[in-house]
């Protein structure tokens, strides 16, 4: 194989190293992770749950860390599966399932991680989500929309929250989110 | 120019100012002295100026009227500097500010000498509607001749010049409760509303909560003043973190669901605003309960004469002198229908100005009032009338018609009126609420509500403090709390309409602003103008920046009489937001610049852009469009990547196609459905070109198809495409096969997709290729292979756009950049080059092979596209299979896509073009299509083109021509294949 | 019928306007009409007019269920040009653009027409291909529409942004001088005064609520909320309602209505010279005689009879504005408000006989159809009087959709207003 | 903007995170071959656009991704159910109930 080979280690994300911090709140971009996008019957979705030994949420809007994994219900019958541990092993299995649908999605999604006290008011310079703890309480993850961004949002705690964007779109979002941040303390 | 330091009409021990906050501002280039907190409309009138505006259509002289948002006359611009002026601010509401820079509008040369003023005089000639009926000839004159002039007159304030430095910002919101308004009703609200508990926000359009407590010296409220009591609350809401208190912040929109706009001034009012602040700040707020506090705004008397400057609101002179410690004059006359301004004139008499007389409407008035007035020595005329004023820059005079209906002569430079006070349904009436009229207190008032959304205080009729107080615990739930009131003022009284006897003479203003006087609207009412609808639009009245919170309820009552019908037959215009004029601006917020839309890069971008590439937006990406080398420009540079694609290779940035995972077992059933081509007989491993319809027939999308398993499709589509198309299989797969075991995910992004074309293509990436063989007999044309490439996962594709031997190589994003450097390490000593769309472009067009979108304009079958091999005839269904089924569809003469060549080799065809078969006949022509691709091939040495041509399929050779405003052009019809019809470099 | 003049102004004047008299009657219905036109907006007011005027048919009643010229055409941004794609479009934008060009003569009334040239902004290659196909064809049908680089843009229109850094950089323009706008209310009021003085009865507050058919199917009259009324031939012109009214008939049409919204600015002396439209960023801009800016908003996405509209609608038209003239940020907004607009599938608007005998209807204008008013009624009118189209809308007939011979404005990239 | 409450994610969501997606409940025939014109017509470019009470459907795009359908008021604009593809069309009685 050529010497200039490409090592599967050496990622290069968008935005990789984004970092930013003012007096109300502080973001940046998570580490390459791998991600899988499960569609399943409710059979698959026991299967799939065996296979990988973590669960999955049921009810919208949930939320489930398990076996150093994060499962995001996005619908019905989808989910967002992100292992940071393992960031560069597809979950996604090599027998072909009569009853779900995995597709390795990793490179596809970025992630801020987003904290303080400023978090929720910054994002809804641009989210029209009730970001409210009543409203959005601490363990919620849902697809929504930040200015003309499709977006994940997962609330990891009070102040503490994890948005992943398509790639593309992430200059787009980190700009927004800039500009939310001048105004996270009103 | 030194300032004249002292404020002649300040007056000591009133209102909540401070010497000590002296300031200085000018007022068309003139320097006065104001004080910290003054509205630029107290500081002039503390400085004895009322003279702060020209009229819009007559041009006259105009003072300023009130001391709030309906101020329709003192409309100046302010300009920090030139990129931040802004024109048509209310002097009413500008809050002062060390520096201030403020300049009249609408008069030449200047405020008091305005050559427009002859239009005054010459207004009898221009009554309601007086240009529908002339300015008609000559016929050509009206857009060369009348209106260039008539737009001069016309419009306010000077447009800004330049992009608007300052910025905005945006925030949604929710909450249990949103209070508009921060009167005694809304405070009391507010307060009640945070003891349950619930979240409050709480907004007002001025600086201070209060609303008219804050301009009433009298009333006592659980034994505070008013001011007092209003900032005890304040400072009491202040403490709680589930209430936000917002002022300077209007709500001037109600939309659907409880969905209501609030926009917040945040640093207009300042003398240098810090950078960190964004000057408005928009709030989208979405509240479970609305509560409207917006109180009620007083009117004027509509009587001849009534527009001179030093006339003014009698509630608008008790506000500031009771706020500012100003008084409008030395020697006023007070004209009202209502006790309101009675509390006024006391004010002003205890403030030292001389109160020339009482004129009061009405012949029956309390006796309290007139007990105080005699006390203080103020006569006061009963029953009687304003005939007129006299004065032209300032009033100097006013005729009185007492009851007896003998004339009385008084001289004053000042005059204060109500007609009472009208409640502001705006928002109500916005939130899609019906007024109801209320015949005893004469008065449109809010009836039931739409929506999860209460009215209160003065707009909701309440006339004193007792009712607003009771409604507003009411309002929140709360019982009602025994709150004393003292020396409460009635808003009860007024009237509506013209005034005095002598209306029909002189001038009588309804609405000051767009100068429509009484008589207007009793022209428009006898030429047939019988809905107020068309009275608004016939004679202006309402429609000005106050858009009528002074003159609707005047102008109705005017035409009702004239009608003699009810008020409510003739009823109101429709209220619409926004409440007050509101920026561009704070709706725009950040969505600028790169915020107005996203821009979407690949992976490979910035390699494209450090290697010069000029970029084409393409949707909401930016493509790669050619890479010019030093001196050479579009054309050159795309005939050189064609050059060498065609005689080495070629890399190509494609990761924006659209892709899509369908995964499943009925996968391939699914595509049969989506897709005209049959599906069941592609084997894993290979691919294949795919047509997308829609229901009717029509080509939607199309794009090359892997089979990676039996479950599985890698799909991809057009750059433009790739939303719509996932949309239009979910909606298919949802709703009309809910029972396919097949699901969707987009991967668009997952991938970088290098293109690798060209005779050397195989050898560039073959040693960087583990895990398959890419050999010509071990990976044919139309084939995919899941291997590794420069050591990552990757799906390999060996597939041609440009009809070369080509591959395209899908990594993992993250690697898309390693990747290419790497395949271009290999290339560029090989002698290939890196290409854009433009060369692709025309290397597809060699090839014949269509771009969905440009050869095709969703009226073209793929039929009609000449792709009649790839649509399934055994299939049962596929979307679309119907749709071309209609007679239409399957007629003869439709356009057909079929190639051109100019009998000229050189000339190339505009992209667009039309074509007829006889260019020597009469406009309009009978064209038979149209050119949609066009390009100069340097591979042929030759100009190619593809058109849509009526019977194209049946006119091989024919000769049409392309007329050309410098001649017709002469082409060839041919077939779409210019280049190696064969194929036999695409199997090379 | 007084005329109006600059002398009867000055006659007027010195009797203190006491003379005017009404600009059209206020009548009872009758109870039978030889025509009855549902819908008094330009369209129908027109199409009552010409029938009077050209067909000599005066024995009309306009039934209105608000108040003349209270619809789209009393709330529409008055864009009109005629440089569409299609020759069917182009024969019938065109002919409407001639008769404007000496309507305020014809009708006596100043309808203020200013031919002040109308620029339609491209923003991307395909954009440009667009532009250009449109610009050839229309020279072929002999309509003016000419291309203009970003340089000549500026010129025309010197707010116009055309810097090259913009998301959406201009990449030139398409103009049509003959376009412009006019006095949306005028050409209403100016329809109706010549048509009531040729013996039209206008009658406004009075919906219809039925329409009335024999046994055998043909149309008899109409039932309204002032009473049944008789008329041989019922015309539909009632944009929004129309499928409200088709209904009435029991013909089902191929039609949605949804809100359109449009605002304007606080007036400022005169800065924007022309009309510019940008399909690509969608927003539409021009500055009335009294000074607003007049600034078209999108469509909201859903049904509504509401004639109101959302806020975020608003925001993106003003996103686009800004994008394209950076100036006006600081302006405000005085009033916004909203409309219903009829849209057919293909774009195209519909002028045609229906499948009930005596039945007609004009609709499907959408989002442009201010522009067509002279034409759209002239070519109705004909429609009625004669029970056949005038070749000028043959093919805008109800039943293309049936056979697939649209006319695909929308289709061919240009969105249409 | 509207506040649609979804019936998969159980909440009411802002308009924003929708798409709507036309007219419900038409029927696409499972064999189209044997359809008349006249039915191709009445199914592709027909719409009921009433002015009242409309059958539409929306996309919960920005959310779960489900298509749905709801009983709108098309003058008040006012939702008064929704519920899931593929659940039957509420009779008109159910409608009227709605209406009250
Ligand atoms: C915001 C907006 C901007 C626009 N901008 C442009 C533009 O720039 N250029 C352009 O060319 N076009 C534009 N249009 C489109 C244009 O306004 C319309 O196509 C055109 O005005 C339609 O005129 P009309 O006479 O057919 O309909 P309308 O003027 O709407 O008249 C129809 C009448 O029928 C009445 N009616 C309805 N039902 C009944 C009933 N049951 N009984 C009795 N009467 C009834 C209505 O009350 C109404 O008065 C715009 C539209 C809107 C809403
Ligand atoms: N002349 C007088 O004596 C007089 C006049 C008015 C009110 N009052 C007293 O006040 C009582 C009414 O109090 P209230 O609270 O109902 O009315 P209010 O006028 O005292 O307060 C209403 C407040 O709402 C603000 N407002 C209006 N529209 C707004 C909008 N769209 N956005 C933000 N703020 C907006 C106004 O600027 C004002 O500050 C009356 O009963 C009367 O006793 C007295
Ligand atoms: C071209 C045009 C210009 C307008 N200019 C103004 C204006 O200057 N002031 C104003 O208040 N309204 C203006 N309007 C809007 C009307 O007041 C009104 O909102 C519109 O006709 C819709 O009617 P409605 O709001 O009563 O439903 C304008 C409307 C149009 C179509
Ligand atoms: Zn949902």
């Amino acid at each position: 194989m050529a010497k200039s080979a490409v090592k599967p280690a050496d990622r290069a994300p968008a935005l990789a190293g984004f970092r930013f911090a003012n007096d109300h709140v502080a973001m940046h971009i998570a580490p390459p992770a791998s991600r899988t996008n499960l569609r399943a019957t409710e059979k698959g979705a026991k299967a799939f749950e065996k296979k990988l030994g973590l669960t999955l949420p049921r009810a919208p809007s949930g939320a489930v860390a398990s076996g150093g994994k994060l499962a995001f219900w996005l619908g019905p019958d989808e989910w967002l599966l992100v292992d940071e541990k393992n960031a560069n092993t597809s979950m996604v299995p090599k027998a072909a399932s009569n009853e779900f649908s995995a597709v390795d999605i990793s490179h596809r999604n970025v992630a801020f991680v987003i904290d303080g006290p400023g978090a929720a008011n910054m994002l809804n310079a641009a989210c029209p989500r009730d970001l409210s703890l009543k409203a959005f309480p601490v363990g919620t993850c849902s697809r929504t929309i930040f200015g003309k961004a499709e977006v994940v949002l997962y609330r990891k705690a009070k102040n503490t929250f994890r948005m992943e964007c398509w790639r593309s779109f992430a200059p787009y979002v980190r700009d927004y989110l800039l500009e939310g941040a001048r105004d996270a303390h009103i | 120019m030194t300032a004249q330091n002292d404020q002649p009409f300040r007056v000591k021990g009133r209102g909540a100012l401070s010497r000590a906050g002296t300031i200085e501002f000018t007022f068309d280039g003139k320097t006065y002295q104001g004080l910290e907190g003054d509205t630029l409309a107290s500081a002039l009138l503390a400085n004895g100026v009322h003279l702060m505006g020209r009229s819009f259509k007559y041009h006259r002289p105009r003072g300023v009227l009130a001391a709030g948002v309906e101020e329709p006359n003192a409309l100046v611009g302010i300009s920090r500097d030139k990129a931040r002026h802004t024109p048509n601010v209310r002097a009413s509401v500008q809050e002062l500010y060390d520096g201030l820079a403020a300049t009249s509008q609408n008069r030449f040369p200047s405020l008091n000498f305005d050559i427009g003023s002859v239009n005054s005089l010459m207004s009898p000639f221009f009554p309601a509607g007086f240009y529908y009926k002339t300015f008609k000839w000559p016929a050509k004159a009206w857009d060369k001749l009348y209106e260039p002039f008539i737009r001069r007159a016309a419009g306010l304030g000077d447009a800004p010049t330049e992009s608007d430095p300052d910025r905005y910002a945006n925030r949604y919101a929710h909450c249990d409760v949103l209070i508009i308004g921060g009167g005694a009703a809304g405070l009391l609200a507010a307060r009640e509303a945070a003891k349950k508990k619930q979240s409050v926000i709480l907004c007002d359009e001025n600086p201070q909560m209060g609303g008219y407590l804050l301009s009433d010296s009298d009333v006592e409220i659980e034994g505070l003043s008013g001011p007092a009591w209003a900032a005890s609350v304040v400072a009491e809401l202040k403490k709680l973190d589930n209430v936000r208190l917002l002022t300077r912040t209007t709500g001037f929109g109600y939309f659907q669901q409880n969905m209501v706009g609030l926009v917040e001034s945040v640093t207009d009012h300042l003398s240098t605003p810090p950078a960190d602040l964004p000057r408005e700040r928009m709030w989208q707020v979405r509240a479970k309960k609305v509560v409207i506090a917006q109180g009620a705004i007083e009117r004027h008397m509509v009587f001849p004469g009534n527009d001179r400057p030093g006339i003014v609101l009698a509630g608008a002179a008790q506000t500031w002198l009771n706020r500012y410690g100003v008084t409008v004059g030395d020697r006023a006359g007070v004209f009202t229908a209502c006790d309101t301004a009675y509390a006024a004139a006391f004010d002003l008499y205890e403030a030292g100005t001389e109160i020339a007389a009482i004129i009061d409407t009405r012949s029956q008035v309390g006796d309290d009032l007139l007990a105080q007035a005699k006390e203080l020595g103020i006569e006061v005329f009963t029953g009687a009338a304003v005939a007129a004023t006299t004065g032209n820059l300032r009033v100097n005079g006013m005729t009185v018609k007492t009851a007896t209906g003998e004339e009385k002569q008084f001289d004053i430079d000042s005059l204060i009126m109500s007609a009472g006070w009208t409640p502001s349904l705006h928002l109500y009436s916005q939130s899609r609420g019906k007024p109801v009229w209320d015949e005893a207190s004469q008065r449109f008032l809010p009836g039931h509500s739409p929506q999860n959304c209460v009215t209160i205080g003065a707009c909701n009729g309440a006339q004193d403090l007792a009712t607003v107080f009771a409604e507003a615990a009411k309002a929140v739930g709360a019982k009602p709390t025994k709150i004393t009131v003292k020396d409460d003022v009635s808003l009860a009284g007024g009237v509506i309409g013209t005034t005095g006897p002598a209306a029909d003479k002189g001038k009588a203003f309804v609405d000051f602003q767009n100068d429509v006087t009484a008589k207007d609207i009793k022209l428009a009412v006898r030429e047939g103008m019988h809905s107020i609808e068309h009275v608004k639009r016939y004679t202006t009245n309402g429609m000005a920046t106050d858009q009528g919170k002074l003159s609707n309820m005047h102008g109705l009552a005017i035409a009702a009489n004239m009608l003699d019908k009810p008020i409510p037959q003739v009823g109101l215009t429709t209220f619409r937001a926004p409440y007050t004029p509101t920026t561009f601006g704070s709706f725009v917020a950040h969505t600028r610049g790169s915020l107005f839309d996203p821009s979407r890069h690949t992976p490979i971008h910035d390699w494209a852009a450090e290697n010069g590439a000029a970029f084409e937006p393409v949707s909401l990406w930016k493509r790669a469009w050619y890479f010019p080398q030093a001196g050479e420009d579009m054309h050159e540079a795309v005939d050189r990547e064609c050059r060498t694609v065609r005689t080495t290779a070629g890399v190509f940035d494609a990761s924006t196609l659209g892709k899509i995972e369908v995964v499943g077992p009925d996968a391939a059933a699914f595509m049969n459905i989506m897709y005209t081509n049959g599906w069941d007989k592609l084997k894993p491993g290979r691919a294949k070109y795919g047509i997308m319809l829609r229901e009717d027939g029509f080509i939607y999308d199309d794009g090359v198809v892997g089979k990676l398993s039996d479950n599985r499709f890698h799909v991809t589509t057009t750059t433009g495409g790739a939303p719509r198309v996932l949309n239009h299989m979910e909606d298919y797969l949802q709703t009309e096969f809910p029972d396919m075991r097949v699901w969707l995910t987009s991967t668009t992004e997952q991938w970088a997709t290098i293109a690798v074309q060209g005779p050397k293509a195989r050898e560039i990436i073959k040693p960087l290729v583990s895990g398959a063989d890419i050999s010509n007999e071990k990976f044919p044309h139309m084939s995919v292979v899941e291997c590794k490439v420069c050591g990552v996962p990757a799906r390999l594709f060996r597939i041609s756009f440009t009809g070369e031997l080509g591959f395209e190589i899908n990594v993992p994003a993250d690697y898309g950049r390693a990747v290419w450097e790497t395949v271009w390490e290999r290339a560029e000593p090989l002698g290939a080059c890196a290409y854009g769309t433009e060369a692709m472009h025309v290397m597809r067009a060699e090839k014949g092979y269509i771009i969905v979108g440009q050869d095709t304009d969703g009226t073209v079958t793929p039929h009609d596209a000449g792709l009649t091999w790839a649509v399934a005839k055994s299939k049962p269904d596929f979307v679309g299979k119907r749709g071309l089924q209609r007679p239409d569809l399957m007629a003869d003469g439709r356009r057909q896509l079929v190639g051109l060549k100019t009998t000229d080799p050189k000339t190339v065809l505009e992209e667009g073009a039309q074509i007829v078969d006889d260019p020597e006949q009469p406009i309009p022509m009978k064209m038979l299509g149209f050119v949609t691709s066009s390009y100069w091939s340097g591979t042929l040495g030759q100009s190619i083109a593809m058109a849509l041509i009526e019977g194209g399929a049946d006119r091989m050779g024919e000769k049409l021509y392309v007329p050309m405003p410098d001649g017709a052009i002469e082409v060839e019809v041919t077939g779409t294949v210019f280049y190696d019809p064969k194929g036999e470099k695409l199997h090379g | 019928m007084r005329n109006y003049n600059v002398f009867s102004l000055a006659r007027e004047t010195l009797r203190g306007h006491k003379g005017w008299e009404k600009q059209w009657r206020s009548p009872e219905p009758k109870k039978q009409y030889d025509v009855i036109i549902v819908g008094a907006g330009g369209h129908g007011l027109g199409t009552a007019y010409y029938l009077a005027k050209e067909h000599g048919i005066t024995n009309i009643a306009v039934l209105e269920k608000g108040w003349l010229g209270g619809g789209n055409t009393g709330r529409n941004t008055t864009i009109i040009r005629s440089n569409y794609l299609y020759d069917e479009s182009a024969g019938l934008y065109n002919h409407a653009v001639k008769l404007w060009e000496t309507l305020s003569q014809e009708l006596n009334y100043n309808v203020m027409f200013s031919q002040r040239g109308v620029m339609m902004l491209a923003h991307n290659v395909h954009d440009v291909q667009s532009a250009q196909r449109h610009i050839h064809a229309n020279r072929l049908n002999g309509v003016d529409n000419e291309w203009l680089t970003p340089q000549q843009a500026k010129e025309y229109c010197p707010p116009l942004n055309i810097s090259k850094t913009s998301r959406y950089p201009v990449m030139g323009a398409a103009l049509q001088r003959r376009g412009g706008v006019a006095r949306h209310d005028a050409v209403a009021w100016g329809y109706a005064r010549q048509a009531s003085a040729m013996g039209v009865d206008i009658i406004q507050n009075c919906e219809v609520t039925g329409i009335n058919r024999s046994p055998s199917g043909e149309v008899t009259g109409v039932e309204t909320t002032r009473g049944t009324i008789g008329a041989k031939k019922v015309g539909v012109v009632a944009a929004g309602h129309t499928s409200v009214l088709m209904e009435m008939a029991g013909v089902r049409m191929p039609l949605e209505s949804y809100p359109l919204q449009a605002l304007v600015s606080e007036p400022v002396k005169p800065v924007f010279p022309c009309v510019v439209m940008s399909n690509a960023v969608h927003a539409y801009i021009s500055q009335s005689d009294k000074g607003e800016l007049v600034i078209g908003a999108g469509t909201d996405s859903y049904l509504s009879y509401s004639q109101t509209g959302s806020m975020h609608i608003l925001q993106h038209t003003l996103d686009a504005i800004i994008e394209l003239y950076p100036m006006f940020n600081r302006m405000k907004m005085l009033r916004t408000w909203g409309g219903i607009v009829d849209v057919t599938p293909d774009r195209s608007p519909i002028l045609s006989k229906t499948p009930v005998k005596g039945l007609y209807v004009n609709c499907g204008w959408g989002t442009g159809g201010f522009k067509a008013t002279p034409g759209s009624a002239h070519v109705f009118a004909h429609t009625i009087a004669r029970d056949e189209p005038h070749k000028i809308n043959a093919g805008f007939t109800l039943d293309r959709f049936r056979s697939g011979r649209l006319i695909d404005e929308a289709a061919a990239a240009a969105v249409a207003h | 903007m509207l506040l649609i409450h979804c019936p998969y994610c159980q909440e009411d969501r802002p308009e924003l995170e929708f798409a709507n997606a036309g007219e419900a409940h038409i029927v696409r025939p499972k064999n189209m071959d044997e359809m008349s014109d006249e039915d191709f017509e009445a199914m592709f470019f027909i719409r009921d656009n009433p002015k009242g009470v409309n059958l539409e459907r929306w996309r919960h795009a920005f959310g779960c991704g489900r298509f749905f359908n709801a009983i709108r008021n098309t003058v008040s604009d006012k939702f008064l159910k929704v519920y899931k593809a593929g659940e039957p069309r509420p009779s008109d009685e159910e409608i009227a109930e709605l209406l009250k």
